[in-house]
């Protein structure tokens, strides 16, 4: 229901994990909640980090989703900065 | 376009990658050409001496878009096989980062099947380079945004026009 | 461009070409990229069935043109390390006919010289192929004229406007 | 010296061979001879071989050499038809 809030957690892979300091980061969101409250959220965490964010896609599971993708509680999402194979 | 021979494979490994192990049982009688790439560690990158690289993924993500990749080039070029593998951890100079195999039935669909799959794979796959340097700081490797509503959206995988980002953040 | 390596062995065999033996020696530590071709014997031509292939070869001749293409098409793409290797003889479908071998610092310049010195091999190396077929015919395949003063001069080596003439000679 | 006869042998090579029935031919040819002069007197063998004969380059030793190169007694030249390597 609107007005509760949930907990999501985010892992974060590559340079998003070095600014992080952590591989795992949790944020606490009102409902509704989607991907760009997270976003929102984690912004908090200094200008490098929202910088970043603004780069980085979002997967849940194996599934890459967009910033208007409903969030609920106990997802864990997944931030993936810029990529560079090979 | 099936490659029975391997479809269960890992496309994302933590131990040293095998070109026998990707060509065998990929032969095919119809195909007069093999086209391969491998990708290896550098001693060097924009003038800095490289000691060591670091490779993460977020690897299930990571192997089902390479076989999604695989497929929309095999799709798109008309190529029986293609085949990609990426390595992740700690690499030295010299050693294979990804390897990608293609055959086809002539060489021009093979060259351009092999360029397009390895351009795609490092530009729109979620894993990350960390260079070492011999003077003991490390960067992370500039990458391409793979958000589809990011600032801008991605514009064109195989081209020279994607976005790249400079993450370079130097650590002593 | 000295490849230190494997500078005296024989770019004609006509024993079965080894990939193993083509890049052992040839790792080059400021190299990212590695190239490879396989052109291998296709099991049919222009819809005719092929059972098996003849490469016959000016040894002496093809052995100094591809050494000399090798270090042309180094020159041209700035690629360290550049080799091919031809196969004569009698070859079974799947066998490889050529290896090619690049190594460079990025894989464009690698893509770009392999592609290269295929090509240039092909068009310009005395190496004549003859297809047996299925129904116990056989035809030399079309080549490329490589005298420099016959009726016209030989264009481009890596292009699309270099002649071919058909020599297609069907014997039952 | 003019009007003399040299003997030059011919290496066929490819369909060149097959179009020879032979690996190895010769040719008489009147002194001073060229390359020319021996794919004239080989062209006599009929009118397919005289058409492959002008898509040939020639060879002497590990030298493309080409039509006016001047041809002594005892030489061999090779026929090199179109090529189709790979």
């Amino acid at each position: 229901m609107a007005g509760s809030r949930i907990e999501v957690r985010v892992q974060c892979f590559g340079p998003a994990r070095r600014l992080a300091g952590d591989e795992w980061l949790s944020v606490q969101l009102g409902e509704p909640a989607t991907v760009a409250d997270a976003l929102a959220a984690l912004a908090q965490r200094g200008d490098d980090f929202a910088a970043l964010l603004k780069q980085c896609a979002v997967a849940l599971g194996d599934e890459i989703v967009r910033r208007t993708y409903p969030l609920k509680a106990g997802d864990e999402i997944a931030l993936l900065p810029p990529v560079a194979g090979g | 376009m099936i490659q029975m021979h391997d479809i269960n494979q890992p496309r994302i490994q933590d131990t040293p990658l095998s070109l026998d192990a990707l060509l065998t049982g990929s032969e095919r009688d119809d195909c007069g050409a093999l086209a391969v790439f491998a990708g290896t560690v550098r001693n060097h990158h924009e003038g800095k001496p490289v000691a060591h690289l670091v490779y993460t993924a977020h690897a299930a993500l990571a192997d089902k878009m390479i076989r999604g990749i695989e497929q929309e080039i095999a799709a798109k070029h008309g190529v029986p096989v293609c085949r990609v593998v990426h390595r992740i951890g700690a690499l030295a100079i010299g050693e294979s980062a990804i390897l990608a195999v293609v055959r086809a039935p002539h060489r021009a669909e093979a060259f351009a099947a092999l360029r397009a799959v390895v351009d795609a794979v490092k530009h729109r796959v979620p894993i990350w380079k960390e260079e070492f340097y011999t003077d003991g700081s490390s960067a992370f490797v500039t990458g391409c945004c793979i958000a589809e509503d990011a600032a801008q959206p991605h514009e064109d995988d195989a081209g020279h026009d994607h976005r790249h980002h400079d993450h370079g953040h130097q650590h002593a």
